[in-house]
């Protein structure tokens, strides 16, 4: 969808000659469908089903879970205690403000500028901002976890160090900016991805692009602007999609803050985690499920009609 | 090269900046350059003294953790394997052959596994593999992960095979071969830095997946890293933090060892395939 | 006959002693005993509410290992979801006769016990005190010997002193979500204990608005934010236990409230937090009521025991086999045995413990004083909101008094209102 | 070798038609040359001979069999794409032998065979290179020597000499040439450069908009344009068209237009129908038929100078007669002409063309 | 408008010397070709003077002032690129006004102004499409447009009008041909197309390997090549080139090839001097000064036919002498010759040129 040729040619083919036949095409498809069917499609309808009863992993409801309709979600939405800390309300505009943060204007846009500067650096530069951004996306989380707790300790972290040794005031941020703390954390642990894929999508951009607009007179800025940003935008689009539902969906935080202090960082990951394996209430963990699947598509739509034009489904 | 001034002080201030940004990334790091190394649990940023190789020992003593790593590997490797077979088959029957209803297929599928990789989907998973009586093996796992995996890897492979030009399978096949013979001769090949992104991704996901190994294996010697790596906590339940440490950097070598040599040997990239 | 025990121990790692004890010792003894039955020990690395899912999975399906490792406090929600069959039904006379019974006081039974129902073996208990370091009190000018603490009073003045004294931390009591049951059990309950109340009442009902609370409450505000007697920051961060193990180890807390663990291996020697010269400079003091007399029971002084066991599959193919094992492990000669990995207060009474004055003097002590939590299968997410309410008080957010009637909806949408009482 | 019959066919993408009802024959041993402008269905037409493209409507046969339902691999069909489409993970020697390879030769003899055809195209000593290490010109000959390495029924050349510069175009023209008298090779051969298809084809296909507009020998289209878009879309450079008025007088036909009268030319039948059916006439001359003349001749063509460009031995003279109604001459002079001065250009009656209000062209007097 | 200098200019890309060491001026308002083979090194002179490649060695000064230090956006120059690069995104309006706005002009003087020129380039009623929308030769169209929208120095362009088909191609050469000499604007322009060369250049730099063999004006490197590589590469078809044995006889030079004798040239002292230099002499005839003749005629060669070529008005004849030397002869008629036949072609001599052992000119007498 995403990768129409940058080239001006007019052609957009339909065939109904295949490269593949239909027949070998299903055939190709069979491993994955089956996959997926068994370990993607059965569990989303039975999330979808549960999140419709009361299931609990212990309890009286483990072994015969009633069918309570919406009360799952109406408890989720219960005025009286939605906004409270700790409740799936909070949770609910803690994610959206992060995944806005973090996702949006953190990995994208920082993804966006490493990209774009490092096809202007020195190799040297340019290999090794790659190697350690890139570090941060492949190292395991748990390992990530308290590379950063060490980071951020306000006795001796390695940041505090650094701010005492340029004459700023040290901060304990885990505890007064936990929410910027999870931020900052997570546009770290995943700009290399969108740095990795627009840094391809620049450099499928014919070169004669940027030179012709050097020759006109263009500052780097302008080409930037004119020429890198508008032509990537496909590439915009796959890469929103994926880092939203990631960032919606990702837990590393809780290994930094533990949802806290006082709740502060409990994403709605992290309240579907209590609530699904700490309260064992899984009926109530699938109607949290259902609802960020339906924001995730929310997010997904809107993208895909800010780049429609570019992203015409290629059929 | 000359360079007018203001000139010559942009691409300093790019190239600055860029290595600023490499030097934040690298920073959080740092710890483990010498916490493993330190005797005395320092949540700070010390330097050894003495250094002492002591809590390696202590962690290759851990026959469990041990175990684990090579459990993580088999896990990883199996479900590599299977993600990047898998998605690569299916994402270039989806990009080209023309079976009906194939363009929204990614999409609705990409959203599907959005739920599915949260905890609620965790019990199904765990009642299909423990009806299939594949409870407590790599297996288990590694079709788990392959299946919760292929969704993303079909979104990211197909994008990259759609960038490719027809007319390389087309000729192949012009030239005489058959569907499956272009597809391994000519297509393979071109989608190869595509592949490598997925295998890349993918072993990275599943070596740091603490949720579905621990859901669905029991024994100890199937446990693979992530697990292992909480039997660093005391009884207490509180971090031992300097074999964490030690641990940590052992666990972590692997991927970026993975890392490195694919993107020595075969790039990584995300789009257009080998440079033509 | 091939058997499966699975225990949150690992060689090497987590409760080590464990490990080694039931693959050494028990294993070997038992495989010569019986040689047509065949034990195999999982080391599970997890955490203690990771093997509680996975335990929830595999009981549910008919699947997972044939004796496991458990918490008491999880009988009853196990029991209620049908996800455990009590002995009695499972093994029958075998179980009844078993001679180790005359030697499990009933208070140990009962942590492994629902509705009067026994469901599994428990291998020892826990009891919970105020450690002390000796070397700072008298640095204060309090004599450590001699001193007891007989009242919260006490206690806060000993504090105060501390803090005159430059020890930046006086007191440690556990508070805040990050810590889980640490905080109930070691903070909330040793001192809700002191007031005279407890979680719940005698009909098992959940007293969600008390005085008692808010003594506690105010107790935690005294601490932590009036006087800032506590460090409060360690008890919101996510590592914020090891931090106040480390402010202990550093001479930063000179008072902590714990359990027994803490003397037999948090601050032993070669351990992470090793307290250099422990036997010096470290000893223990009962946890004192709000008043003398004024404690659960009319007691002076408080605590409180878990306990964990082994259990039986409801599912196991060989039940009858898995009771003789897990009877050999919990006879006396193997219980015994293992003193010799980890000294520790069993649940035998005729199993000594070993030349530990410290084990010895607590559970003399402490035993005769020591209660339990509920036997509820709600206890578990009422725990939960316990942390939850001492977190709001000591982060400064709310008041004892907002806190409180937060607590109180919470745990009335958790259990119902008919299982409720306000004092 | 094979003939190739194209019946009736349509093909359709979505709304729009790319090749509409097309029939032809292409003879076994002939060398077609499609010639038209970008987008007029030259690609699309071959590609359904390839089986790329399955056709909306009609009937497609190769060597008399009707071919709709095989695949592309088993029409024994060569075919160079315009892209070149070469591996770009094998070397030339792997990517010239490929279709060797898919036919199960052996490793030696394949490369072998794929050594000879580029040494014919002078690419022999750049077999190990990949294709990203040789120029563009080379990589089309690559391109080239893959159709060639094996024997096809039919070859298809999609514009294969389009990136080469006119040297080694020339070259490759020469070649291609005498391999189809030597082999005999049936070829369709698509272009929009009509040297090269002057040059090659025993017969040209001139499409336009997805039709064949005529289908003819390369002298026939040269010297009798079936209409105005072949006349000027054949030559280089085109035929001058001139929309004129009509008159008849005294059984002769007159032409009157903007700098130009000509009288005296012979009345036909056809020009009668011709007029009679209203809508003008227009007058082509092939700017090779022109010459400067005196201002005052007969049968010219007056208007100021707008180019001159000399071309070695020869020279393109444009008079502009306003509204880019151009006209040009070639002519093998350098006389000076100042630009502005008003030229002359002159021609013989018996080399103008007609064409009808509808473009079709008005056969001449005896043809 | 500006003059351009190369001094000694050399660019090297690692081990290999793209441009060794060139030295030329550009006149203010002159209009020069750079013209040779593919790699012989003109998009790199090109660039050098864009700012887009730095020179290794050597100055290049526009308008008298060296530019050695400044970016290409600071140069005021206007560039055609061979692949066009028009931003997809963007609809021609925008694509042709997109220096004036990096200029900051408003935005409807810039469109405008974008206006006024593609209307002069024909391209005014597309304003509003994307260049996906448009065809080939309107893209072409568009991307001369970008650089004539604005008032630059030096304008380059690379291959601008490579990608045409030939109509398209001759106008866009009239239209170029008419705005340098309404202009007078100074142009750098590279071609591998010698046609084009001749047509629009004041001046022709011939290129090979990095090197400038000639710079002279188009007409005086037709007539007076100043080696074989020129003779060879200019012409079309080329120069036929054949290695001759030079006797000298009663004054007379005498050449003797294969099918070949030629008595009676003129002897000059410049002749004399390659002789005794050794190295044998090569003699150069254009095709269009060959004819066919009476087998017996004096001054032709002879050979069987290889290849007859018609291409509308006239035909190439070649003839094959044996390995590969080949004689084309450029004919106004379409006489039915057999392959195989042998034909024998005659010439002026006149019309003769001659080279010596290295492949220089001999000049001929009275040049
Ligand atoms: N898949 C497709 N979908 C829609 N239109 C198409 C498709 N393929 C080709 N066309 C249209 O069909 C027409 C004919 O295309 P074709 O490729 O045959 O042109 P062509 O004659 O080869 O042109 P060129 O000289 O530019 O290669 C063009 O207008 C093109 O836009
Ligand atoms: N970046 C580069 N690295 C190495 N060699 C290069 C590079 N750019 C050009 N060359 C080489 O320099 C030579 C001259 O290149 P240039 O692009 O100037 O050729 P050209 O005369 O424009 O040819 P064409 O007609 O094919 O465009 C070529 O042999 C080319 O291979
Ligand atoms: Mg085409
Ligand atoms: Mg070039």
């Amino acid at each position: 969808m995403t990768t129409e040729p940058l080239a001006t040619s007019p052609k957009r083919r339909v065939r109904n000659f295949a490269l593949l036949s239909n027949r070998a095409g299903a055939t190709f498809l069979t491993p994955a469908g089956l996959l997926v069917s068994i370990f993607v499609i059965v569990p989303f309808f039975w999330v979808i089903f549960v999140s419709f009863t009361n299931r609990t992993l212990l309890g009286r409801t483990a072994l015969n879970p009633e069918f309570v309709g919406l009360a799952n979600y109406l408890s989720l939405f219960d005025p009286a205690t939605f906004f409270q800390r700790g409740q799936f309300g909070f949770s609910l505009i803690l994610t959206t403000q992060f995944v806005l943060a973090s996702a949006l204007v953190g990995q994208a846009l920082l993804g966006l500028l490493l990209a774009w500067l490092i096809q202007t650096v020195p190799p040297w530069i340019k290999r090794i901002t790659e190697t350690f951004v890139i570090a941060a996306w492949i190292l395991p989380e748990v390992v990530i976890g308290f590379a950063w707790f060490a980071f951020l300790d306000r006795d001796a972290g390695t940041l505090n160090m650094l701010l005492t040794s340029i004459g700023l005031p040290e901060g304990d941020f885990l505890l007064q900016q936990p929410f910027w703390v999870i931020v900052v954390f997570n546009t770290w642990r995943g700009a290399a991805f969108s740095m990795m894929l627009f840094n391809s999508a620049f450099s499928s951009i014919p070169p004669s692009y940027f030179q012709a607009a050097d020759v006109a007179g263009a500052s780097s800025w302008q080409k930037f602007r004119d020429i890198g940003l508008p032509l990537i935008r496909g590439h915009i689009v796959t890469d929103l999609i994926l880092i939203t539902m990631w960032t919606f969906n990702t837990f590393t935080p809780f290994l930094l803050t533990n949802g806290g202090p006082s709740y502060r960082t409990e994403l709605v990951s992290i309240y579907n985690y209590r609530v699904a394996f700490q309260d064992f209430q899984f009926g109530k963990g699938a109607a949290v499920a259902v609802i960020m699947m339906l924001i995730n598509l929310a997010f997904a739509l809107v993208y895909l009609s800010i780049g429609r034009k570019k992203t015409a489904p290629r059929t | 090269m000359k360079l007018t001034f203001p000139a010559l002080f942009g691409r300093i201030a790019f190239s600055a900046l860029a290595a600023l940004i490499g030097i934040a990334f690298a920073l959080p790091l740092l710890w483990f350059v010498f916490a493993p190394f330190n005797a005395r649990a320092e949540l700070g940023l010390a330097v050894p003294d003495p250094w002492t190789l002591g809590n390696f020992m202590t962690v290759f003593g851990n026959s469990f953790a041990m175990q684990a790593l090579w459990n993580s590997f088999i896990q990883a490797a199996g479900g590599v394997i299977l993600v990047g077979a898998a998605a690569t088959l299916a994402a270039y029957a989806l990009s080209r052959s023309s079976i009906p209803g194939k363009g929204a297929v990614t999409y609705i599928l990409l959203l599907f596994s959005s739920v599915v990789s949260g905890s609620a989907a965790m019990v199904p998973i765990f009642l299909i593999i423990s009806s299939a009586g594949l409870m407590d093996t790599h297996i288990a796992v590694i079709l788990t992960f392959a299946g919760g995996l292929l969704p993303t890897a079909m979104f990211i492979l197909r994008d990259f095979i759609d960038g490719i030009p027809k007319s390389y399978e087309e000729s192949a096949m012009v030239a005489g071969a058959s569907p499956v013979q272009a597809f391994f001769d000519v297509a393979l090949p071109v989608i190869r830095p595509g592949i490598v992104v997925i295998v890349v991704w993918s072993f990275v996901n599943i070596w740091g997946s603490f949720l579905i190994p621990f859901i669905l294996l029991r024994s100890s010697q199937n446990m693979p890293a992530s697990v292992a790596i909480y039997s660093f906590y005391s009884e207490a339940g509180t971090p031992v933090v300097t074999l964490l440490a030690a641990y940590a950097l052992i666990y972590s070598l692997p991927v970026v060892a993975l890392y490195l040599f694919v993107s020595w040997k075969f790039g990584f990239r995300f789009f257009g395939g080998i440079k033509a | 006959v091939d058997l499966d025990i699975t225990c949150r121990c690992v060689i090497g790692g987590v409760n080590s002693a464990t490990a080694e004890w039931i693959e050494e010792s028990v294993i070997p003894a038992f495989e010569a005993a019986n040689p047509d039955i065949n034990v195999t020990l999982n080391q599970f690395g997890g955490e203690d509410a990771q093997l509680t899912q996975q335990l929830a999975l595999d009981f549910s399906t008919g699947a997972g290992p044939d004796i496991s490792g458990f918490d008491g406090f999880l009988i009853p929600s196990f029991a209620e979801g049908g996800l455990l069959k009590s002995l009695d039904e499972l093994i029958g006379e075998d179980y009844a006769n078993w001679e180790g019974w005359d030697h499990i006081s009933p208070g140990i039974r009962s942590i492994l016990s629902y509705e009067g129902e026994t469901y599994g073996v428990g291998l020892g208990t826990d009891v919970r005190m105020v450690f002390v370091r000796s070397d700072l009190l008298d640095e204060a000018g309090i004599d450590a010997d001699g001193w007891q603490p007989s009242s919260w009073t006490d206690l806060l003045d000993a504090a105060r002193k501390l803090k005159e004294a430059g020890v930046e931390f006086p007191l440690q009591l556990n508070a805040g979500v990050a810590m889980g049951e640490a905080t109930t059990m070691q903070g909330y309950w040793m001192a809700l204990l002191g007031t005279g109340e407890a979680v719940t009442d005698a009909d098992g009902k959940y007293i969600v608005s008390s005085p008692g609370i808010l003594d506690t409450l105010e107790l935690y505000k005294t601490i932590y934010v009036d006087e800032a007697l506590g460090d409060q920051r360690a008890q919101m961060l996510a590592d914020g236990r090891n931090r106040s193990f480390a402010n202990f180890r550093d001479g930063k807390t000179a008072m902590l409230v714990e359990g027994d663990w803490f003397y037999r291996s948090v601050t032993a020697p070669g351990a992470e937090f090793e307290v250099a010269d422990r036997d010096e400079v470290m000893s223990w003091k009962k946890m004192p009521a709000q008043e003398p007399g004024a404690g659960w029971n009319g007691q002076d002084f408080v605590s409180i025991s878990g306990g964990t066991g082994y259990v039986i599959n409801p599912n196991t193919e060989h039940p009858q086999e898995a009771w003789k094992f897990l009877s050999f492990m919990m006879s006396q000669e193997q219980m015994t045995a293992f003193q010799d990995y980890q000294p520790g207060i069993r649940s035998r009474s005729d199993v000594p413990i070993p030349d530990s004055p410290f084990l010895t003097e607590t559970s003399q002590a402490l035993l005769p004083l020591t209660t339990a939590r509920p036997n509820d299968a709600n206890y578990n997410a009422v725990s939960q909101e316990i942390q939850r309410m001492t977190e709001a008080v000591v982060s400064g957010e709310l008041s004892p008094e907002e806190a409180m009637a937060q607590y109180k909806a919470a745990v009335v949408s958790i259990v119902g209102e008919e299982n409720t009482v306000s004092l | 070798m094979a003939s190739v019959e194209f019946e009736n066919v349509t093909k359709r993408f979505g709304d729009f038609t790319a090749v509409g009802d097309v029939s032809f024959d292409i003879g076994d041993g002939e060398f077609v040359c499609l010639l038209g402008p970008s987008g007029c269905g030259k690609t699309t037409s071959l590609r359904m001979i390839a089986g790329l493209e399955t056709p909306t409507a009609g009937k497609i046969r190769i060597g008399g069999e009707e071919v709709g339902h095989l695949h592309p691999k088993d029409r024994n069909i060569a075919m160079v794409f315009q892209d070149y489409a070469l591996y770009p993970h094998m070397n030339l020697a792997d990517n010239i032998a490929y279709p060797l390879k898919v036919r199960g030769e052996a490793l030696e003899k394949r490369h072998a065979r794929a050594r000879e055809v580029a040494d014919v195209l002078k690419i022999g000593h750049l077999m190990d290179r990949l294709p990203s290490q040789i120029s563009g010109g080379q990589q089309q000959r690559t391109s080239l020597a893959r159709a060639l390495v094996y024997p096809a029924k039919v070859y298809l050349f999609d514009e294969p000499l389009s990136n080469l510069d006119a040297k080694l175009r020339l070259e490759a023209r020469g070649f291609l040439n005498h391999l189809q008298r030597d082999m005999g090779m049936t070829a369709v051969y698509v272009t929009h450069d009509q040297a090269e298809a002057m040059a090659l084809a025993t017969r040209i296909a001139v499409m336009d908009h997805g039709s064949i507009v005529q289908y003819a020998s390369p002298i026939e289209i040269y010297r009798r344009p079936a209409t105005t878009f072949v006349a000027n879309f054949v030559g280089n450079p085109p035929m001058n068209l001139v929309a004129v008025e009509a008159m008849q007088a005294e059984g002769k036909l007159q032409l009157r237009a903007k700098g130009l009268a000509i009288e005296g030319l012979p009345m036909t039948e056809a020009i009668a129908a011709a007029l009679a059916a209203g809508g003008g006439l227009t007058l082509g001359v092939r700017p090779e038929h022109l010459a400067v003349v005196a201002p005052d001749a007969a049968n010219a063509i007056t208007a100021p100078l707008f180019a001159n460009e000399n071309m070695g031995p020869e020279s393109l003279v444009t008079i502009d007669r306003g509204e880019s109604a151009r006209v040009t001459a070639r002519i093998f002079t350098d006389d000076h002409l100042e630009l502005g001065e008003r030229v002359t250009l002159g021609f013989a009656p018996g080399h103008v063309h007609l064409f009808d209000g509808k473009g079709l062209r008005i056969p001449a007097a005896g043809e």
